[in-house]
């Protein structure tokens, strides 16, 4: 794990990369990292994460600067401007069942070649996907999904890198940490080694490649 | 009585000690206001709560914890907090005894459609299809038309949130279920008679025999 | 969930039926409903498990008492008995990747058909399974896997059933306890509701129907 | 100096900065004893933990701290415990970075045995065949002969682990790796000969011009 400035973190992004992001309609996102790139005007990024938040709020700010060339997300209803960029073909829209996003971002960071559910099944989602039956249930097969990088928000970060999360802010953060090539977090609180007790832990800290610093 | 309250108040009927439930945003969000007495539920909220409680009092706003519309919430003693994989394998593992959830379109058989009208609201299925495909039971609470329109339809004509029939259907003015995957009218909400629930449905039902009154909870204590 | 005496719960279990256990080696195996099982002579039990531990201990106790007809495990060779018993044809033991193992209880807890692993294509672990080829890559079909009771050791559970798992003890516990129809707890110690913070709660208590009283 | 520790001193060569390094039973364990001066690695337990630190002093035994062969061992400060889902995420997604195994044979293109002789031994193969599919780099450590036969075969009559190529084997002859499926020999133990390699090697081995002593780190200092 290398400590690292905001401003060395966010360029270490370039255009066009797909990074996976942490947070739930805004909570538990890593915000000064989005301000960062919005500030450096990373573009054509493949943003894979639940929701596009609401506008001007966590990733809102990225689809406002006109930043996501596609959208891999569950719901976009609470941002009306995701919804216009879609509709102007700005973005690319990919909406994922909940449950089958994070499970399919779980199966990339894990090893898995993807996971079989009955969500979706006989529904638009169906389309264009594989089926499997097993002992009679049909399944859709939904391949595992990694990024390039993953953006993870964290409530405390120890000097190795062991990450907790706090209340409803831990979501999707946990799992992308597992999916990408390179984790950079940003953590609300860097304490020393030690207080953050094994049992606690909740991404370790081998998983970390950057921790942004304070 | 307004028609959402009418619908909440009929649906907390529904609830059983000890189940964990999942409630959507709008109509179902009331539910939660009138949970019979004696009766003690758990709350999920699919962003990675179990115990979700009440709004917070002015002042004790808490950033991090939310529900899955992302408006501020309280925890109860006992709550829980997970990831987004344990909350889905929390709803796809039939650990979810009930969800309630609103509903576009419900068809003859029970299929739902809630998700999207394509061309005019396509805001993503969020959670809608895990839960209908993954809860124990599924409740709809709904009002029985838009724009004069019945939301009980021979067939879906929006897209589908999942081929899985929904357990029963509740509107302000019938309570419906699909046993042998027909629409059945079980209950009629007070003062509607059997003929206005069957003037106002677009679609051919079964009326039981015992067709009877809904059973309401008391109203809201707060 | 429902606080119950250790001899009401283990006669909860019938003859014949599936258990998943946890542990590991025998760390994180509840001792005292194995000792019960033992004592009441609950037979021809299909267990789910890591292992089947050593002679004498945790699930080796089991083995001993010739109350196993199947075992579903990664691992049986740290105990002789078990072998010499597969040997002699009185238990079926069917060997899985322990990553496999977790993985399949995981998907059968969490409402999935099944997940997608390379481990084992090729091998022996192939036999009699499916495979798929996504992106190039060959994949074996690993199915859910569900028993009618999971036998859980925690540490702490409280009043309402959450629970907690100690150190290295945690295991194959928190997974087990969301793949089967009953879930029997053992707890080190019995807690009042709120001394688990909400964010180390490790298995939530909707997933718990029986808690073994102290 | 033993054949144990020659190997797991050479293989303690490998070990880099900041690496998750899974160690199986046996030899294996031993490459903890000599981790190079300066160089920090982490340990994972595929019991649940990341941390592992060595066998606790008289009385400071904790029963709910065990490595994956069930003995107790202690945990160093940083440590991070998990479930078995999370160990096996670790090991099949490519987070460990590096593991080290014993062998009971490998074939000339890399292709491990290492877990059952039918008939004979039937342990199970644990987490072994993740392991191998699974971590970014496979590390053999094995002695090169077993009853005087070479374990470096043509062709693997016991059962595969995976049919994933592993990296290296390290025995107490020779270092071999396995460049475009060939088994080439990279190094050669303190006073061993090629010819000597060759001779106690029951398959053809590619001999590189730049075969060269095996770097050793140092005693442990414990």
């Amino acid at each position: 794990m290398k400590t690292i400035a905001l401003e060395q973190a966010a360029a270490l992004i370039p255009d066009g990369t797909s990074v996976m992001i942490g947070g739930f309609m805004g909570v538990g996102t890593p915000e000064r990292l989005i301000d960062e790139l919005v500030r450096r005007g990373t573009g054509g990024l493949t943003v894979i994460a639940n929701d596009t938040a609401m506008p001007g709020v966590g990733i809102g700010k990225l689809m406002r600067a006109g930043l996501v060339r596609r959208a891999v997300v569950s719901h976009i209803g609470l941002n009306p401007e995701t919804q216009q960029q879609m509709i102007a073909g700005k973005t690319d829209v990919d909406l994922v069942p909940q449950g089958t996003l994070i499970e399919r971002i779980r199966a990339g960071g894990c090893g898995l070649g993807g996971v079989l559910t009955e969500t979706g099944v006989g529904t638009v989602v169906e389309k264009g996907k594989r089926t499997i039956t097993l002992d009679g249930t049909t399944y859709l097969v939904e391949p595992a999904l990694r990024a390039d990088f993953a953006l993870v928000s964290a409530f405390l970060a120890d000097y190795l890198g062991n990450l907790t999360y706090a209340l409803t802010a831990r979501n999707f953060n946990p799992v992308i940490a597992m999916a990408a090539d390179a984790v950079i977090v940003d953590a609300e609180h860097i304490v020393p080694t030690g207080v953050i007790p094994p049992d606690h832990v909740m991404t370790p800290a081998p998983l970390v490649d950057y921790l942004v610093a304070h | 009585m307004d028609a959402p309250t009418l619908i909440a108040r009929r649906i907390a009927q529904e609830l059983r000690d000890g189940m964990l439930v999942n409630l959507g945003i709008g109509i179902p969000t009331l539910v939660a206001n009138y949970v019979p007495a004696g009766v003690q539920v758990f709350f999920q909220s699919e962003n990675g709560l179990i115990g979700t409680g009440p709004v917070p009092e002015e002042g004790m706003r808490q950033a991090r914890l939310t529900d899955a519309g992302g408006r501020a919430v309280t925890a109860l003693p006992g709550a829980a907090t997970f990831d987004s994989a344990m909350s889905f394998g929390l709803i796809r593992g039939g650990h979810v005894d009930m969800t309630v959830l609103g509903g576009l379109e419900v068809d003859v058989t029970g299929r739902l459609a809630n998700w999207t009208i394509p061309g005019k609201m396509v805001p993503g299925m969020g959670g809608a299809m895990d839960l209908v495909s993954g809860a124990r039971r599924v409740v709809i609470a709904m009002q029985h038309t838009a724009k004069g329109k019945s939301k009980i339809v021979p067939r879906c004509r929006l897209p589908l949130t999942s081929v899985r029939a929904v357990d029963l259907v509740v509107t302000e003015l019938a309570v419906i279920a699909f046993p042998d995957g027909r629409a059945t009218l079980l209950e009629v909400a007070p003062g509607v008679a059997v003929a206005d629930v069957l003037a106002a449905t677009g679609a051919p039902l079964i009326v039981r025999d015992d067709v009877h009154p809904m059973p309401l909870t008391s109203e809201a204590i707060s």
